[in-house]
């Protein structure tokens, strides 16, 4: 049997023969989004080992930024996670800001907050969408995408782009909410809500769904944080750890929301994390809105901050939660106008690592099922 | 008109219907999955994108034919000729209307009414099976062997809860014939139920039905092509034809599994509570049961392309656990009680 | 005198050609090659709102054998570049590709060591789609614009002229 | 007491240099005792979660001061300094982000490492999670971790001859090019 397998006719290589089966799946693989591969060993339809190989979409973003300045490094960040790129642009500025040693104003906090609340639903909705793509089941993505649409209209009213939004500026935010955004929020709100129950209906009580998803990759909590695991991944292993609660900034701390955990770290726990979650930003975007209208229609949207920005020397770590888990920053500053050293933490970085791990024993349905719920997003993994 | 004739004619008929079928349906799957996903769907070939299959067909014959240089060469060509014909071979014994009389002449409307058509339709179905498994082991790739020896071990596994969904309704009708059982089927039981195969064996139905679909590879079985996995499966390294041949005979082979469904469970061309015999005329009866028997086909068709864009896909392991350990007991089950009242009641 | 029909812009021929054009520039089923920020696009006018299947780009197929434009949306890295290659080989004639976006453009933002500045050095290229990324509008925009080409080509001319010196060495 | 305290209270003589900037704490340890210490740190300091690891090249941080210093050099005249001290000094950095889950803490912990020794110890057997950071520390600095599982190049490919993240590299490299061989066997 094996010597008939020895040439791979779509992807590229090596070939090993043995009693396994080497089968290669990615760069290019529906189930891949882009750019990831995996080299697997398979014993029929188990997997007996699976070797992610990562650096297909390696951009040198970290070494461009050394060459770039504080400010034009921005839009580079968008590039990142583009799911949720403005989450990444308010780690970079806040990391800036940490740096510079300087307190945004109330209002600014409270509109990047709803713009990273508003772009966590976007990206859950994505992977739970694609999930359930990788998992045969296509119409609940149709759905979902429908309802990004009108997320991405109000970014498009606020800083002019979709997806790549380089959205505010160090300091700050430039612009106020649109106009629109007053009449928008509720009606989105009602929307966002009818598409996830929408989903909900058709996969989570679905039993093919079910059976695919629960106990599948299931990861214990100990393993996790051994892996450093962060974000929807970790609380799915039952661990209820949250950078917004745990190491509170912008205005969280004055916000009330539940932080959704799983208990057994499987598929169906990840993908009910991400749901529950959505609803949770949902709410948090309600109360933010709320704290932004008492707020005086003339606050300050900008600190004052010098054209070229030039921090003093030394180095700093600053994290946020991102839709995957914890993105950090680390700057190191050497007193001229370009970072001296950006090291850019991703979440599914760590995740991704895990892989091997997670799938082992498995099929290779379940690989796909696995690397869609772990949302692996090919820009921050290899920057 | 000599018989060999009016047989002739028919086969042509036949053959052109299924066509017909398979073209509309690649049509209506596009067109009722973008309903469905709040999307137009094609719509610039034609009207309404009516000429969409036919945009398709003339793309897939003007493609570069590539035959891969490591496949076994004769076995590749082989391989999509032998997924489809046997699907319309199927046709043949499909009753698909009642007669009609033509010049004082009475034609049954079924191209031959073999005397085991049950086993005709099963052999024929398990012939299919091979263009998939030749198709992946021919293309020399592993997406494609992979898709092959799924395709081999689902439909074979599935032939079995089939043929036990079949051997009950056999044992109810005492006969192998299909013009036989869908004449059985016409009047009433118990007083207001149509004499339908579907009221007399629900639990056979359901069987027949899941098997059904594990064996036209739809989803949730649709494990041989599996787009999310194995890239698109058994035909990963198929272009052009051969590739339109694969697609093609899946819809084919929908069409029968949907003619064969309403032959065995709703009665083939009669309508429930009315004869309609009566009260037409010989030719327009001989039509009307046609298009009797088509409306119900086309509603199983619909229903293969609902559930295709509704439901999640097995896992392979679970697909052969659902084979072997739910729908062959609960077959087995089913043919001895049917057996057992059967025996009862005669 | 004999072949005016094929030497010459004949009816038949010119009929056929049309033919042939319409169909395939109804159904140019996409490889949808998305590696970065532009595939999310990419997916976005797949999906409900843009819905590229109305021009017949429907069945996205992932692997190349099967399908007739390359659309290649995000950034190459040098890493890619033999994969990109093989992939376009490996697909059948006629086969064309559309470049969407700045960096399979011409790399975009990411002037640096590990990107390929641009895929026109690699592959020929149909369409190029600027933006960064490009939106769904602009990836339809750039459909439609390669299904007019496709309708101005000559599929049955390309051969006409090995035809032509065939049938001379017949008389 | 304070998180500076309490982590020159665990690591003793064993902390080189302790540095505080807007809040974030950064240690040197020594080159060889860094597996030692993280276990400490873990054990004792309850840093039990390994957030990120990399690496920093100094080269061009060295380059400006020692420019700087001879410019105030020249200025004052200043003939008591000794020449040539910045050239030994260690190029390269490699910090460990640590984190404690019950305090959340995070710590800093550098270590320096001369151009000429290019190995450390590897960290992997303390946490999984050190496992790419590591590679990504050989991809794009060329520093070895001694006893790692699987030390290959992670994200440039395997014939790339060059460390890029390194500040002597160009930005737009040296015009590398991957072939691949594709041996149809």
């Amino acid at each position: 049997m094996a010597k008939q397998l020895e040439t791979i006719c779509i992807t590229t290589g090596p070939v090993e023969v043995g009693d396994y089966v080497t089968l290669n799946i990615g760069p290019i693989h529906p189930a891949m989004h882009g750019t990831l591969r995996v080299i697997t060993k398979t014993d029929g339809e188990t997997i007996v080992s699976a070797k992610p190989e990562i650096g297909y979409l390696h951009r040198g973003v970290e070494k461009l930024g050394e060459n770039l300045t504080y400010s034009q490094f921005l839009p580079i960040t968008d590039r990142l996670n583009y799911c949720s790129a403005i989450c990444n642009n308010v780690a970079y500025e806040m990391a800036v800001e940490k740096l510079l040693g300087l307190q945004v104003p109330p209002k600014a906090q409270l509109i990047r907050m709803i713009m990273m609340e508003l772009a966590r639903i976007a990206d859950h909705q994505v992977c739970v969408g694609i999930l359930g793509v990788d998992l045969g089941a296509l119409t609940p993505f149709f759905y979902l995408i429908i309802q990004r649409e009108e997320i991405y209209e109000i970014f498009e009213w606020h800083h002019g782009a979709r997806l790549t939004n380089s959205m505010g500026a160090i300091g700050g935010v430039e612009a106020d909410l649109p106009e629109r955004f007053h009449e928008k929020w509720p009606k989105l709100r009602d929307t966002i809500r009818k598409a996830n129950d929408e989903t909900d209906k058709l996969l989570t009580h679905n039993r093919i769904w079910m059976d695919r998803t629960i106990g599948v990759n299931a990861f214990c909590a100990d393993d996790a944080l051994n892996w450093g695991f962060t974000g929807p991944m970790l609380r799915a292993c039952g661990v209820k750890r949250d950078l917004r609660k745990e190491e509170p900034y912008l205005m969280y701390d004055e916000v009330n929301f539940e932080i959704p955990t799983g208990k057994h770290g499987d598929v169906f726990d990840r993908y009910m994390v991400r749901m529950l979650e959505m609803e949770e930003s949902v709410k948090i975007i309600d109360q933010a809105y709320a704290l932004y209208k008492e707020l005086p229609e003339d606050a300050p949207l900008m600190k004052k901050v010098p054209k070229i920005i030039k921090p003093p020397e030394g180095q700093i770590y600053h994290a946020i939660e991102s839709p995957n888990g914890e993105l950090g920053f680390f700057i190191k500053s050497d007193g001229s106008d370009k970072p001296y050293r950006i090291k850019i933490r991703p979440p599914c970085y760590m995740v991704y690592q895990a892989f091997e791990d997670l799938v082992k024993g498995e099929m290779i349905s379940d690989l796909i099922a696995c690397l869609s719920s772990l949302n692996v997003i090919a820009g921050e993994l290899d920057r | 008109m000599a018989d060999w004739q009016i047989d002739l004619i028919k086969v042509v008929f036949i053959w052109v219907w299924a066509l017909l079928i398979a073209v509309v349906m690649t049509w209506v799957e596009r067109r009722a999955s973008a309903m469905m996903q709040d999307r137009l769907g094609p719509n610039r070939a034609g009207p309404f994108g009516l000429l969409q299959p036919l945009a398709d067909g003339i793309k897939l014959f003007t493609k570069e034919d590539i035959i891969p240089e490591r496949a076994r060469k004769i076995l590749f060509i082989l391989g999509p000729p032998l997924f489809a014909l046997p699907a319309f071979s199927a046709y043949a014994v499909v009753p698909f209307g009642d007669k009609i009389v033509l010049g004082g002449k009475e034609i049954i409307l079924q191209v031959s009414d073999v005397n085991i058509g049950f086993l005709y339709v099963l052999a024929l179905g398990a012939i299919g099976v091979y263009g998939m498994v030749i198709g992946g082991w021919a293309s020399n790739s592993k997406y494609s062997i992979l898709g092959g020896l799924r395709a081999t071990a689902q439909l074979i596994s599935y032939e079995v809860p089939m043929g036990l969904a079949l051997l009950t309704i056999v044992l109810l009708y005492g006969t192998f014939s299909l013009r036989e059982i869908v004449l059985q089927q016409q009047g009433t039981f118990l007083g207001f139920l149509p004499n339908w195969g579907f009221f007399k064996q629900p639990l056979g139905f359901i069987i027949f039905m899941v098997a059904a679909y594990a064996e036209a590879n739809r989803v949730p079985f649709d494990l041989p092509e599996c787009e999310s996995e194995l890239v698109t499966g058994y035909h990963t390294e198929y272009g052009s034809m051969r590739l339109g041949l694969y697609l093609f005979g899946e819809y084919v082979n929908m069409g029968t599994l949907a003619a064969i469904t309403v032959s065995l469970f709703f009665g083939g061309w009669g309508l429930p509570y009315v004869d309609m015999s009566r009260f037409l005329g010989p030719v327009s009866y001989g039509i009307a049961s046609f298009f009797v028997f088509f409306l119900k086909q086309a509603f199983f068709l619909f229903l293969f392309v609902w559930v295709r864009w509704t439901v999640p896909r097995f896992r392979y392991d679970q697909l052969m656990g659902l084979g072997w350990k739910a729908l062959i007991p609960l077959g087995l089950i089913n043919l001895f009680i049917t057996a057992l009242l059967v025996q009862l009641t005669t | 005198m004999k072949f005016q029909a094929i030497q010459g812009e004949g009816w038949l021929l010119t009929k056929a050609e049309q033919l042939i054009n319409w169909g395939r520039s109804r159904s140019p089923w996409p490889f949808p090659y998305g590696t970065a920020c532009c595939g999310i696009e990419l997916m976005c006018a797949l999906a409900s709102g843009y819905d590229m299947a109305r021009f017949g780009a429907e069945r996205v197929a992932f692997t190349p054998r099967q399908c007739d434009v390359l659309i290649e949306a995000g950034t190459i890295t040098k890493k890619m570049v033999p994969v990109l290659k093989r992939i376009y080989a490996q697909m059948a004639e006629p086969k064309w590709v559309i470049a969407v976006g700045a960096c399979a453009c011409s790399g975009g933002v990411f002037r640096t060591y590990s990107t390929q500045q641009g895929i026109g050095s690699v592959i020929p290229v149909d369409i190029y789609i600027p933006g960064c990324p490009p939106r769904p509008e602009g990836i339809l925009y750039a459909l439609l614009k390669l299904i007019d080409k496709i309708e101005a080509d000559h599929p049955l001319y390309k051969q006409r002229p090995k035809l032509i010196e065939a049938l001379e060495a017949y008389k | 007491m304070s998180l500076k305290d309490r982590v020159a209270d665990i690591l003793g003589k064993d902390l080189v240099a302790l540095n505080e900037f807007r809040g974030d704490l950064c240690i040197e340890v020594p080159k060889g005792r860094i597996v030692q210490v993280l276990a400490k740190l873990k054990e004792e300091g309850g840093f039990d979660f390994l957030s990120d690891l990399f690496g920093v090249d100094n080269l061009d941080l060295y380059a400006k001061a020692a420019k700087k210093k001879k410019k105030s050099q020249e200025e004052s005249e200043d003939t008591g300094e000794t020449k040539g001290k910045e050239s030994v000094q260690p190029r390269f950095e490699v910090i460990y982000l640590l984190l404690s889950l019950s305090t959340n803490e995070r710590l800093q912990v550098m270590v320096r490492v001369p151009e000429d020794d290019l190995e450390l110890p590897t960290v992997t057997g303390l946490w999984k999670a050190a496992n790419w950071p590591e590679r990504e520390v050989f991809d794009m600095f060329g520093i070895r971790f001694k006893g790692h599982p699987n030390l290959r190049r992670l994200l440039m490919w395997d014939e790339f001859q060059d460390h890029p993240l390194r500040k002597d590299y160009p930005l737009e490299g040296k015009g590398e090019e991957r072939h691949l061989n594709y041996d149809i066997a």
